[in-house]
């Protein structure tokens, strides 16, 4: 059963991937990120990662990525030219990442890690993966990790409204860009809120 | 007691210089002069209560060394802030303090209307505070600490009036010698360490005996060293061309260096090292030598040349050569008594030769000197009994002083006759020199300027102009002021001329042969242990030998008045005759010329060489390869650079990668 | 199901976006297949976490979360205002980083 | 208490930027002054007899053995009096004469303080190294921001450090150089922790690699990463490329301690890292570091004496000068070493007041070049004596502190072989040359048109004067220097001599 839901998930989640890469329409790529990422979640519920499979739902298929289909929308739907600045990436670019994972495959067939054969231990803790217990990790443990995670949230929150604010003369309507701040607010509250289910 | 005496005599002189050099805006001129005066006095007042003190002692433990704090102390060389008085060092003391006494008078009157009397007069009172530290050291490296502090004070007073460009360049001159001296002792002194453990005076004399044998290499090596130190400072052959340049210095520090201090320190620290240089004859006969050789040269230039003060000096160098002879031979006490006769008739020579100088508008050569026995008779008496005493005229000190190390050499035999030949001929030379400056200014019909003081009764103010190189020159500071004092007119002057006038005549009866030798008895306890303490002529050779040099000092003043008053055309024959020679002696035998080509040229040449070549070359040719490496190692990376972002992720992959593989191969 | 499944699928997702980012030239699918290798990374960070029964990996995971979206918005912002400014739409045009 | 020494000059820092901006000197003077203080209390608890004191020790990485250690002795305690005493007048002298971006400035200087004092007393091998690096970094600002441009003037032969020069060349010869210095001692350090672990747990305490000792071939290469630093550092010849540009392109007051205290941290390495931890290879290569301390000797010297330019004549006496302790060092025995310490601080002190002097004379005559200058002592009396002091004690003229340090260098220097301190002697003679040459060519001799002699204003004067009293109050008694550092210096170069045994 277990063998089954993974392999659904594995192929769901790498041919959306793949989908990511090929589609020309940048709106297309965004949605089949947004199918990749629920089969993601799938496999993290395989792992015993609830909370992080409902947040992966919750905040990157469901906040983030409206967040990129605005921009997309925004953007409008630019197709890529035909000529190429640089074709050998095309080619080159490929084969070496291939190779990377080809040598990473390696790495991890042919490591020493005996537990890499088992599918984990069975005597993992009650609760393990649930939002209590990554709540109290996060708020015990790793605190300070916590605070930093949103204070660079803040300040990335701060980059966008500078990054994407209208400038002095600027004609442009206001509105795409308050979309954007209410967007990055969004996402800074729903972070926060995820947080605060975890306690 | 001794010692508290011996610490007050440093003591006032250091504490008068601070005084006047810190209270310079607040303390009137003539105040400042009063206490440097005053300090030196209280210095010399102690000196004599030390020495009561000292008398006090039994003969044999008449010596006190005391220490005030540890100085340093590092891996044994233990550094003591210390003293050492005995009847030598304070034969110095009373020495240096009453003519440093009287030429402190003598500056009180003479600079009167200088523009930096307070400056003057702390760097005066620090110079004898240096000298005091260099005769009372304890041990080598305080007589270091007074060897360079004197140095440092003759710099400051030969440079005294800054704004000539000639004063500075003496100045460097002087020092930068003097510093060669200092590293001599440096190297004498941590020679001495290693082989004996220590530099106090105490034990390095009392070891040295049992240490060394006879003319063993480290000891002759030390002595060598040490005479180094003593040439530089004593402007002996072949570092006595300071001396001459020095006298861009006024007229009373002058006298002080070369009269009764700094000059003579070279005969006291072989005086003080004797036990030294008796376990290395080779050195001490190489400073005898050497002094012969310079009195000889000097002897010769002082014939020659025409600046009043330059002859006055180079006489100095002249008869600091008998000293070095003296004391080099084993004559420690007649070295020493000599030394104080010179001190009293050459301070006395230069105090009328300023005296004169003055009156000339700060004009120094003689040529243009004429007559001035009527318009300055007091400054030509003293200058005369000076010159007499300085000749070894029978009955004066220098007689008494001079003749008993001339005969010392004869006394000694040997290779020493060709000394005491040497020493004679340099007695004719000083007797024709010490006249040829009295039968120049003295007699004759006055010169304009001792006219015009003969006739207004004041001295002329010409136009300030350096008298090395007669550009005028402005007097705002610095300088010495329009006005100029004779000892007719300023009554310090003329105190302190009388007075060693006086003892010019009469330092003599100190040391008459078998009838007191009152020095020799003084400072026996000090030379006790010495070879030559009790090998002396007998009374009927010494006699003999003072009747000699009498008759060859009466020649020379006899040669003297044929030249420049019976013939005064036979001086410009020989000029012409033998124009070599007396071009030779003008340039004073090329000193200079010779220390510039050996010396100063081959430094300059490496400083040229290390800036122009070496330096562009070899460094900033280094730098710029290594900035060059740089840039072109940027220059190859940057194409790399492109900006192309999808081609730094490439590059990214490629590092991944390498380091993937690169795990992947270790761990097969 | 083993531990090493997870991670080859990891290394394939990696492989994937990583492939995205060299032959992509729209900046927004940049990011997006930059999104990719982020999961990757957490989904090897989840199986690590697993396989040792220790739930720290989780914590990360959700750091990362927090990090992607940072990047994310200031990535937009960049977008935006290379669109506002009329600027063409393609990494290979910005070389301004050039030294 | 360490720790407070070493953070407090940041600290102030921070505060000079938070309060209005023309406060913000005063804030760096009084942090400054409460740096001294705090030393000052270090040194009144100091024990001569009592080996590392105040030990400050944290784990910093435990994973890598790194720890926050710091520890005070003979050898460094004075260097932190030094350090702590020369910022003083650099600061005040700026908070005379004000700067652009004043904050900014403290901040830099005080921060170079911080990192100065840090690699003085950090007893761990990584952090001295951090700090040690660190220190370039604010005055790579210093020079880079307050620097200026200098054109070719008063050189017809355009000698090299006479011709043009942009801050941004100087600056950059003068990172490339430390940093590859840097960088190789970097490596030499990790080196030396990972091979004396010898497979144990690696631990970078200097006491605990000294006492677990290298082996023989490592050291031999392991020596030369760190000489490299340190040579560099100082600078010695021939190493000292980068020096002449960085001198004449920086802001007088930061070069004054940059000069006075910076170098010294190289000689310090010596004597902290080098000579004990790698005895065997010090002793191997005594001759070779004799030869380049002789070298830096005499070259320095002479370059010394051709220069017109002010700062390069202070800049190559310190070239000269770090010669005799280099060389007092390598003599390996305690007084070539003390000799060493003392002549350390000695230069420090006197090098603080001659670069503020130089500042002096620029403002009364526009110009550092020797050549047009002349007789500045006419109205000033105090400003020639002051000068006069300084000049004096930088030819380590007998009765000034600094030849009792030089003689003690040359006598430890005997010890080894007479020619090595018979010709660095000749480096006395020559430093009377140049040495007396400034001063003469800056006070002496005619007043040229345009130079204008004023005395010092009292606020200078109070800057300068409590230096050359220290200076002064030195030369009557070294020992107070020497007997709180003798035990600490013999013990480093003991190690050595044990080996060369």
């Amino acid at each position: 059963m277990e063998e089954v839901a993974f392999f659904i998930g594995a192929i769901g989640a790498l041919g959306a991937a793949a989908a990511v890469v090929a589609l020309k329409n940048p709106f297309y790529s965004v949605l089949a990120l947004v199918i990749h990422l629920v089969f993601l979640a799938g496999i993290f519920l395989l792992l015993m990662a609830q909370f992080l499979a409902a947040s992966l739902i919750v905040v990157y298929a469901g906040a983030v990525m409206v967040l990129y289909v605005f921009v997309a929308a925004y953007v409008g739907g630019i197709e890529e030219p035909k000529w190429d600045a640089s074709p050998e990436l095309r080619v080159i670019g490929p084969i070496m990442a291939v190779a990377l994972f080809v040598a990473i495959s390696i790495a991890v067939l042919g490591s020493g890690l005996a537990a890499l054969g088992t599918p984990g231990p069975d005597d993992i803790p009650a609760g393990f993966g649930t939002p209590e217990a990554i709540g109290h990790l996060m708020m015990e443990d790793f605190l300070i990790a916590f605070e930093a995670a949103s204070l660079l949230l803040l300040v990335a929150a701060v980059a966008a409204i500078v990054l994407a604010g209208r400038r002095r003369g600027d004609k442009g309507s206001g509105t795409e860009q308050r979309k954007v701040l209410v967007k990055a607010d969004e996402q800074a509250n729903a972070q926060v809120a995820g947080n605060g289910e975890g306690a | 007691m001794t010692a508290t005496w011996a610490w007050l005599v440093l003591l006032f002189p250091l504490l008068g210089s601070l005084t006047i050099g810190l209270t310079f805006k607040a303390l009137p001129d003539r105040t400042a002069g009063l206490i440097g005066v005053a300090a030196i006095v209280a210095a010399f007042v102690c000196g004599v209560l030390a020495l009561i003190g000292l008398q006090g002692e039994p003969s044999e433990s008449r010596h006190v060394a005391s220490s005030l704090w540890e100085y340093a102390n590092v891996g044994g060389l233990k550094i003591d802030l210390g003293i050492y008085v005995d009847p030598l060092s304070i034969f110095m003391v009373l020495v240096v303090t009453g003519v440093s006494s009287l030429i402190h008078i003598y500056s009180y009157s003479y600079m009167k209307s200088d523009q930096g009397y307070h400056r003057f007069f702390s760097y005066l009172n620090f110079f004898v505070f240096s000298m005091l530290v260099l005769v009372l050291a304890g041990n080598f490296v305080m007589l270091i600490v007074g060897w360079a502090l004197v140095g440092f004070a003759s710099y400051a007073l030969i440079s005294y009036w800054y704004r000539r460009n000639t004063a500075t360049k003496a100045g460097m001159k002087a020092f930068v010698i003097n510093v060669i001296g200092d590293i001599g002792l440096y190297i004498a002194a941590i020679l001495i360490f290693k082989n004996l453990g220590s530099v106090d005076y105490g034990t390095v004399f009392e070891k040295a005996p049992e240490v060394f044998s006879t003319n063993q290499w480290e000891i002759v090596a030390i002595c060598l060293c040490l005479l180094v130190g003593a040439f530089a400072k004593s402007a002996q052959m072949p570092f006595h061309t300071w001396l001459a340049d020095a006298m861009e210095g006024p007229t009373p520090v002058s006298s002080l260096i070369h009269a009764a201090t700094m000059v003579t320190a070279g005969v006291y620290l072989i005086a003080r090292c004797h036990t030294l240089f008796e376990l290395a004859p080779t050195a001490a006969d190489v400073a005898a030598f050497v002094g012969l050789a310079t009195l000889l040269i000097a002897g010769t230039i002082a014939l020659a040349v025409t600046d009043l003060k330059r002859i006055i000096a180079y006489s100095t160098m002249s008869q600091i050569g008998y000293m070095f002879v003296g004391v080099g031979i084993g004559a420690y006490s007649a070295g020493m008594f000599h030394l104080m006769t010179h001190a009293f008739f050459k301070a006395l020579l230069f105090m009328a030769a300023g005296s004169i100088i003055s009156a000339m508008a700060n004009m120094q050569d003689i040529d243009k000197m004429k007559g001035f026995r009527k318009a300055m008779p007091f400054t030509a008496a003293t200058l005369i009994i000076g010159a007499l005493a300085l000749s070894g005229f029978p009955g004066m000190s220098g007689w008494f002083s001079k003749d008993e190390i001339i005969d010392f050499a004869h006394f000694r035999r040997g290779m020493y006759d060709w000394m005491w030949v040497g020493m004679l001929i340099g007695a004719l030379m000083t007797a024709i020199y010490s006249f040829r400056i009295i039968f120049r200014i003295l007699p004759g019909p006055a010169c304009e300027e001792a006219q015009y003081l003969i006739d207004k009764g004041h001295v002329i103010h010409g136009e300030p102009k350096n008298p090395a190189t007669n550009e005028v020159e402005d007097t705002e500071v610095g300088y010495p002021g329009e006005e100029h004092h004779i000892a007719e007119q300023a009554g310090g002057m003329k105190f302190a001329m009388a007075i060693l006038a006086f003892l010019s005549i009469v330092a003599g009866v100190l040391q008459i042969p078998g009838v007191d030798e009152v020095v020799t008895k003084f400072l026996e306890p000090t030379f006790e242990n010495s070879v030559f303490a009790h090998m002396h002529p007998s009374t009927g050779e010494a006699w003999l030998g003072l009747t000699e040099g009498g008759l060859i000092s009466i020649a020379g003043i006899a040669i003297a008045w044929l030249l420049y008053i019976k013939r005064p055309d036979l001086p410009g024959k020989f000029r012409q005759r033998f124009s070599a020679i007396h071009t030779l002696c003008v340039n004073k035998w090329y000193g200079d010329e010779l220390v510039d080509f050996l010396v100063t040229n081959p430094v300059k040449a490496v400083g040229r060489f290390c800036n122009r070549v070496f330096e562009r070359f070899a460094i900033d040719g280094a730098t710029a390869g290594v900035a060059g490496l740089t840039r072109s190692a940027g220059a190859a990376v940057r194409d790399i650079q492109s900006g192309m972002l999808r081609g730094y992720a490439l590059l990214m992959l490629f590092g991944i990668l390498a380091i993937a593989v690169y795990f992947l191969i270790r761990s097969l | 199901m083993d531990i090493e499944w997870y991670i080859v699928l990891s290394a394939l997702l990696f492989t994937v976006g990583f492939i995205g980012v060299l032959v992509r030239r729209n900046p927004v699918v940049v990011l997006l297949c930059l999104e990719l290798m982020l999961s990757a990374g957490a989904l090897s960070l989840l199986a690590f976490s697993r396989m040792l029964g220790n739930q720290d990996g989780q914590v990360f995971v959700l750091i990362v979360l927090v990090v992607a979206a940072c990047e994310v918005v200031v990535g937009l912002g960049l977008v935006v205002a290379m669109y506002r400014r009329r600027l063409p739409l393609d990494v290979d045009e910005m070389k301004e980083l050039k030294g | 208490m360490l720790s407070s020494i070493i953070w407090t000059p940041l600290l102030f820092g921070l505060i000079g930027l938070l309060v209005p901006k023309r406060f913000a000197a005063w804030v760096a003077v009084f942090g400054a002054v409460i740096t001294l203080g705090l030393s000052i209390g270090v040194l009144a608890g100091f024990d001569p007899d009592g080996g590392m004191q105040f030990v400050t020790d944290v784990n910093w990485i435990p994973g890598l053995g790194v720890d926050y250690s710091l520890g005070i002795d003979g050898v460094s305690i004075f260097l932190v009096l030094l350090t702590t005493v020369a910022w003083i007048p650099a600061i005040c002298f700026s908070a005379i004469r004000g700067t652009e971006r004043p904050a900014l400035y403290y901040l830099m200087l005080l921060a170079g303080e911080t990192s100065t004092l840090g690699a003085f007393l950090a007893q761990d091998l990584l952090l001295f190294v951090l700090f040690f690096d660190l220190m370039i970094v604010p005055f790579y600002f210093l020079f880079g921001i307050w620097g200026r441009d200098r054109g070719g003037e008063g050189d017809p032969e355009g000698s090299p450090g006479n011709g043009l020069v942009t801050v941004q060349s100087a600056t950059l010869k003068m990172i490339v150089f430390t940093l590859i210095g840097s960088l190789l001692m970097l490596v030499g350090a990790i080196a030396a922790a990972v091979i004396s672990a010898d497979g144990g747990t690696i631990t970078f305490s200097i006491q605990t690699i000294v006492a677990r000792g290298l082996p023989g071939g490592s050291q031999n290469w392991i020596f030369w990463f760190f000489a490299a630093a340190f040579l560099v550092k100082m600078p010695a010849f021939p190493l000292h490329g980068w020096m002449p540009d960085a001198y004449r392109a920086a802001p007088l007051p930061a070069l004054a301690v940059f000069s006075a205290v910076l170098s010294k941290v190289g000689a310090y390495g010596f004597l902290r890292v080098v000579l004990p931890m790698m005895p065997d290879a010090s002793d191997l290569f005594q001759t070779t570091i004799l030869v380049l301390a002789v070298g830096s000797i005499i070259y320095g010297s002479a370059m010394a004496f051709t220069k017109t330019d002010l700062r390069l004549v202070l800049g190559f006496s310190s070239v000269a000068q770090l010669g005799f302790i280099t060389a007092g060092i390598f003599a390996f025995n305690s007084s070539g070493a003390e000799g060493a310490v003392l002549q350390m601080v000695n230069h420090g002190l006197v090098v603080v007041p001659a670069f503020l002097i130089v500042a002096m004379i620029a403002e009364r005559t526009g110009s550092e070049e020797l050549g047009p200058m002349g007789g500045l002592a006419k109205k000033a009396p105090v400003f020639a004596a002051i000068f006069l002091i300084v000049t004096m004690a930088t030819l380590a003229i007998p009765a000034s502190a600094n030849f009792i340090g030089e003689f003690y260098i040359l006598n430890g220097l005997f010890q080894v072989d007479a020619a090595w301190a018979i010709i660095a002697s000749s480096g006395v003679a020559l430093a009377a040359f140049y040495a007396l040459r400034m001063y003469q060519l800056t006070m002496h001799n005619p007043l040229p048109d345009g130079a204008d002699s004023r005395e010092l204003s009292l606020r200078d004067a109070l800057v300068l004067i409590p230096m050359v009293a220290i200076v002064v109050v030195l030369a009557f008694c070294p020992q107070l220097i020497v007997h709180s550092s003798e035990q600490a210096v013999d013990s480093s170069v003991a190690v050595v001599r044990e080996v060369a045994k």
